[in-house]
């Protein structure tokens, strides 16, 4: 694909990849100017793009809405939750992708387990959780409602089947002789995952880690019913921005720049492995 | 027919009975007079077609593996 | 790692760890966490759902009630805002999934030949995807809105007609569309682009040697090559577009009316706001049915790739 | 033994004494769910005092406002006892009451009957009472008037031009029909005149709460209920013809809202105030008044009036609070709900600008005075609708479905609003979604 390629031809692209990344990133960088207005400069027609910048909005979400807990909650969930699906989706994954395991009916049944609506199952949900919660074991593992626990579990199962999904074509893309050679040097097959196919695989790993982060990071239905206030995630906490006297556009613009920081430092630092991560097994040589 | 040849076969069963259900109560109950007599018929006719499909597949794995019996009968013939 | 005997291979000698398991054991110790918490969440409340729609279930009246039979089957397919909001649902889905998907390998084609600041416009393009469309869509309700929005003072300004996005029962569900184009098409983007780039050398060299035109190449190598990622990236949209709630409930909540009411907008208000669970129970099982039988078809192709090269030994 | 339990006895008496500032060791504990971003500052200090009187230590949890009925539902459905206090709008009171989920307080306020007598009449039928028992205290109105740019009204070159139109004076509505004139008058676009001055940008006759959200029900029960009809009828059915009426009425006020009407809820329509785009609103809620009052500082020459709708009927409701049914700590949880809707608190709260719901507050003469009136201007008006409204009551209320039809009824009338079906069309709808509701007539209590 070496071909070349006029001047006119590059200008046109890197024309049409502003106006790409403009489109994408316009409602953010809104978003972000906004959480610096007055109050006054945000309701007003037409759209102010020039104003004092204050730092009202972000003071209203950290402290006197205390949006801090919220995130911490969520990165405690999401972290948890991510670290659970990319360990048990690898050894899945990696057991479908080599030994064929139920012949991928498993695989399909797993898939499967996506398409039940989510509404439809929140309730079997939460009555599952309250009376989990109870038991000796759901107490010591958070498991309750309103506890951490709870959707960690919930998410674990939400983001395992496309987890599994991914990590089978990257599995499938490493080639089997490495694995051979290295188990006829006399390693057991626990060791030849550990030293062998995951760190082959650890783009792809990476990659279903950011995704999977992310699904759970902006997850509100499953966190708004299994939560109360002790567990609630920032997708929950943002509904307190909307209040009788109207939604409080600032603070909630704030509490969004703030809850997106997180994720989009994740992602630069993942952006390396990415790169090479995002190369699906699927694709073949 | 092999447990993997089976589940499918099975769960694809499965699915025309239910199908047949479904189809049924939107398409043709309003026809019955008797809800019960529908109900009736519904099944009959879930459970033909579903178990008709299964059988169906079982002969064709059956078939099948004849098949490829008597190919290895006839490589093994060539062998000797 | 559980504990489990395979891990015993770590301490013991090799050839000792490896003698107790036998392969099968070994593959199906490794499905076990995630099939035990696929299980017991997946098929406990299925089963409990499942029975709901066989029973009487107004929650806000109580308990489950007693067993009627097919009734709620027969309520729900006599529904016409079911099918209405299912036919709202295929329109969504085949124009969204269809749109991201074509401007996605666009957009990942364009950025495949760009050499600068890759890292940086990767990065900016994950953005949409890095928030939640329960906040983002919030925003975009900012920007439709006809008086204090960006849109139409943009549109205004340049002398172009001023749509009431979410207001207009006409343009409501293509709003709700364009959301989802925003949030989603950098996915599919950033996906075909790894795949892309993933393209072994070869072929397309051995192409350039026979002089294949541009066109030629695209349509017997790198599509037919970029096939199976693709094909994965669509099952996967679809699957949450056909799902798609957090849109809706935060741009039009399904209104003007029911105009943008999705299938499972309409399972949250009967679940939800009518609470009765008989009925939501209902449409779910329904709606898993069509979703299986569709993906009985559309992923046997898949999954026999997957099979096939799990079986290469 | 003996000894210890004696002593455990004193101690009850002692902190049941409260009188005695006893150490609170063992606080008992209750959680009240309540709306987002609800005078939260005011509510903290509120909380305070009652935990520092009644050694409680209370947990608010806040819910937004349009996700709190369903999240409330499933809680007491759950019997979780998670909320001991809960927050029920006037169209929910019914349904939680008639199914359990909340316990009757009559017998806790027998002794209490002036506290209960200082809630108007008007706003106790709607609120607090159902089939004969009292379900807790409000602590919060919203009940319905109409915002007008009275400048506008009393402007004399706009007074002249309207005379010369309609043929009679221009003043606040007292019909809909003049409402709808006065929405006609006004509806001008960017750079024509208005009080004679130019428009730098399109100004509407009114603003419509006509998005999806439930509150375009609120604006049409001013009609429907000023007509003399109700959203059903002795029956339990939707009166359609008179539905249709009210959407007719609605109708016609349309075309002078901005477009936006058809996306927002009062909040929008307080922007839209706020930004000098609108002329007056249609029935709307009186709460909002120190939001609608910022319209003075941001419009130029802009003078606010909160008035009665036309026709003096409009929509009346208030937040109740009541104690939950799976309460664990009942007895605390309403003496928290007499604290929060006490004449104290209520004073209070007052002071910090929200909508009391006693008449000792509403008709007290400090609120009167001029400073007051960017925070509690609207107390007068607020009484005049309660006088007005005396003995009204609504079947919406005193249904168990209510909750149900008011969180759906809004579909067919949005249909309507938007173009998409005709009025009769969302008056049939709408009395065959409540039919299938409430599977039939709906029961109407007494």
């Amino acid at each position: 694909m070496q071909r070349k390629t006029s001047v006119v031809v590059e200008i046109l692209r890197y024309g049409a990849i502003f106006l790409v990344l403009g489109f994408f990133v316009f409602p953010i960088f809104w978003m972000v100017l906004t959480s610096f207005k007055p109050e006054e400069a945000i309701m007003v027609s037409p759209p102010r793009f020039f104003f004092t910048p204050t730092t009202e909005n972000y003071v209203h979400a950290l402290h006197d809405k205390n949006f801090l807990f919220y995130i911490k909650n969520t990165l405690i969930i999401s972290v948890i939750s991510t670290a659970i699906v990319v360990a048990f989706g690898s050894l899945a994954a990696y057991s479908f992708a080599r030994y064929n395991v139920g012949d991928g009916h498993i695989l399909f049944f797993i898939l499967s387990t996506k398409m039940m609506p989510a509404i439809a199952v929140i309730l079997p949900y939460f009555l599952i959780f309250r009376d989990v919660g109870k038991t000796a074991v759901g107490k010591s593992l958070h498991l309750g409602l309103d506890q951490h626990g709870a959707l960690i579990v919930s998410y674990v199962m939400f983001n395992l089947p496309f987890a599994i999904w991914l990590l089978v074509s990257f599995f499938q893309d490493i080639p089997r002789s490495l694995e051979h050679s290295a188990r006829l040097d006399g390693l057991s097959r626990i060791q030849v995952l550990r030293r062998v196919t995951f760190p082959l695989a650890a783009p792809g790993i990476a990659v279903t880690a950011v995704f999977t982060l992310i699904f759970c990071w902006n997850e509100f239905l499953f966190a708004y019913i299994l939560t109360r206030k002790a567990a609630s995630t920032v997708t929950v906490g943002v509904e307190s921005f909307f209040t009788l006297q109207g939604i409080l556009w600032g603070p909630v613009a704030a509490a969004a720049t703030i809850s997106v920081a997180p994720m989009l430092i994740f992602v630069l630092v993942m952006q390396r492995y990415m790169v090479r991560g995002l190369t699906f097994g699927a694709v073949r040589g | 027919m092999s447990f993997s040849q089976g589940w499918d076969a099975g769960f694809k069963s499965l699915l025309i009975y239910v199908g047949v259900v479904f189809f049924w109560l939107i398409f043709l109950e309003r026809h019955f007079a008797d809800p019960g007599t529908s109900v009736l018929l519904m099944n009959a006719v879930g459970i033909a077609l579903g178990l008709g499909f299964f059988l169906y597949r079982r002969r064709i794995c059956r078939v099948e593996r004849a098949a490829a019996a008597v190919e290895v009968a006839a490589l093994l013939a060539e062998d000797h | 790692m559980p504990t489990s005997p395979a891990s015993s291979g770590f301490a013991a000698p090799p050839a000792a760890g490896r003698a107790g398991l036998s392969d099968r054991w070994f593959s199906v110790l490794l499905i076990t966490p995630a099939m035990l918490i696929t299980l017991i969440f997946a098929i406990l409340p299925l089963v409990q759902a499942l029975d709901v729609t066989f029973r009487m279930g107004d929650l806000s009246r109580g308990r489950i009630g007693d067993y009627v039979g097919l009734e709620n089957y027969r309520v729900v397919f006599a529904d016409a805002a079911f099918w209405q909001a299912g036919w709202v649902t295929v329109k969504f889905t085949v124009v969204a999934v269809g749109l991201q998907m074509i401007l996605g390998i666009g957009i990942a084609f364009l950025l495949h030949g760009a050499t600068f600041a890759k890292g940086l416009t990767r990065s900016l393009l994950i953005l949409p995807l890095a928030t939640s469309a329960a906040v983002t869509g919030l925003f975009w309700r900012y920007l439709y809105d006809t008086q204090f929005g960006v849109m139409n003072w943009m549109l205004g300004n340049l002398g172009l007609p001023e749509p009431n996005w979410l207001g207009d029962y006409t343009i409501a569900l293509w709003s709700v569309v364009l959301f989802d184009i925003w949030q989603w098409t950098p996915f599919v983007a950033l996906i075909a682009l790894a795949g892309l780039q993933a393209l072994p050398k070869e072929p397309f060299e051995a192409a350039e040697l026979d002089g294949a035109s541009r066109w030629r190449v695209l349509t017997t190598l790198t599509f037919p090559l970029l096939k199976p990622v693709l094909f994965l990236v669509l099952v996967l949209r679809t699957i949450d577009c056909v799902r798609l709630y957090d849109a809706v409930a935060v741009l039009t909540r399904g209104g003007p009316g029911t105009a943008t009411e999705t299938m499972t907008f309409y399972l949250y208000r009967t679940g939800l706001k009518l609470f009765r669970m008989d009925y939501a129970s209902t449409m779910a099982i329904f709606f898993l049915y069509v979703m299986l039988v569709a993906a009985v078809f559309a992923l046997t192709p898949l999954l026999k790739q997957f099979t096939d090269r799990a079986k290469e030994a | 033994m003996r000894k210890s339990l004696a002593s455990a006895g004193l101690l009850a008496l002692l902190s049941s004494g409260g009188a005695f500032a006893q150490e609170c060791t063992d606080p008992v504990q209750i959680t009240w769910s309540t709306i987002a971003g609800f005078y939260t500052d005011a509510m903290a200090s509120f909380v305070k005092s009652f935990e520092d009187a009644n050694c409680a230590k209370v947990t608010v949890v806040n819910i937004d406002n349009s996700q709190l009925y369903n999240k409330q539902v499933i809680e007491m459905v759950g019997q979780t006892g998670a909320y001991d206090v809960v927050t029920l709008e006037t169209a929910e009171k019914a349904e939680f009451a008639e199914n359990g989920f909340i316990r009757p307080m009559t017998a806790f306020f027998a002794d209490k009957q002036d506290l209960l007598n200082d809630v108007s009449p008007t706003l106790r039928a709607m609120t607090v009472e159902y089939k004969g028992d009292v379900w807790g205290l409000p602590y919060y109105t919203y009940s319905a008037g109409m915002f007008v740019r009275q400048d506008l009204l009393d402007d004399p070159t706009e007074k002249e031009a309207f005379k010369a139109k309609y043929g009679y004076e221009l003043a606040a509505p007292t019909t809909w029909e003049q409402h709808r004139d006065i929405a006609e008058f006004f509806t001008r676009k960017q750079g024509d005149m208005l009080k004679g001055q130019p428009l730098d940008k399109d100004f509407y006759g009114v603003g419509l709460m006509a998005g999806p959200f439930p509150e375009i029900q609120d604006e049409m029960s001013a009609m429907i209920w000023g007509m003399g009809s109700d959203w059903l009828n002795a029956e339990g059915k939707v009166p359609v013809d008179d539905v249709e009426k009210a959407m007719d009425m609605y109708l016609r006020l349309m075309p002078f809202a901005p477009p936006a009407a058809l996306t927002v809820t009062y909040d929008g329509v307080m922007n839209q105030m706020k930004d000098c785009q609108i002329a007056m609103t249609a029935g709307f809620f009186l709460d909002q008044w120190p939001n609608a009052v910022k319209t003075e500082e941001n419009c130029p020459g802009a003078t606010m009036a909160a008035i009665e709708a036309p026709l003096k009927k409009a929509y009346v409701g208030g937040f109740l609070l009541a104690v939950s049914s799976s309460s664990a700590n009942p007895e605390m949880a309403e003496k928290f709900v007499a604290h929060i809707g006490g004449p104290e608190i209520q004073q209070q709260f007052a002071e910090m600008g929200g909508a009391s719901t006693l008449t000792s507050v509403l008709t007290n003469p400090m609120f009167a005075t001029p400073e007051k009136r960017a925070t509690n201007g609207q107390y007068a008006t607020l009484n005049q609708v309660f006088e007005s409204m005396a003995g009204f009551s609504s079947n919406l209320f005193k249904t168990p479905f209510g909750a149900k039809i008011y969180n759906t009824m809004q579909i067919p009338l949005q249909s309507a609003a938007s173009g998409q079906i005709s009025a009769r069309e969302a008056a049939e709808q709408l009395a065959a979604d409540v039919e299938k509701i409430c599977g039939g007539p709906c029961p109407i209590a007494n």
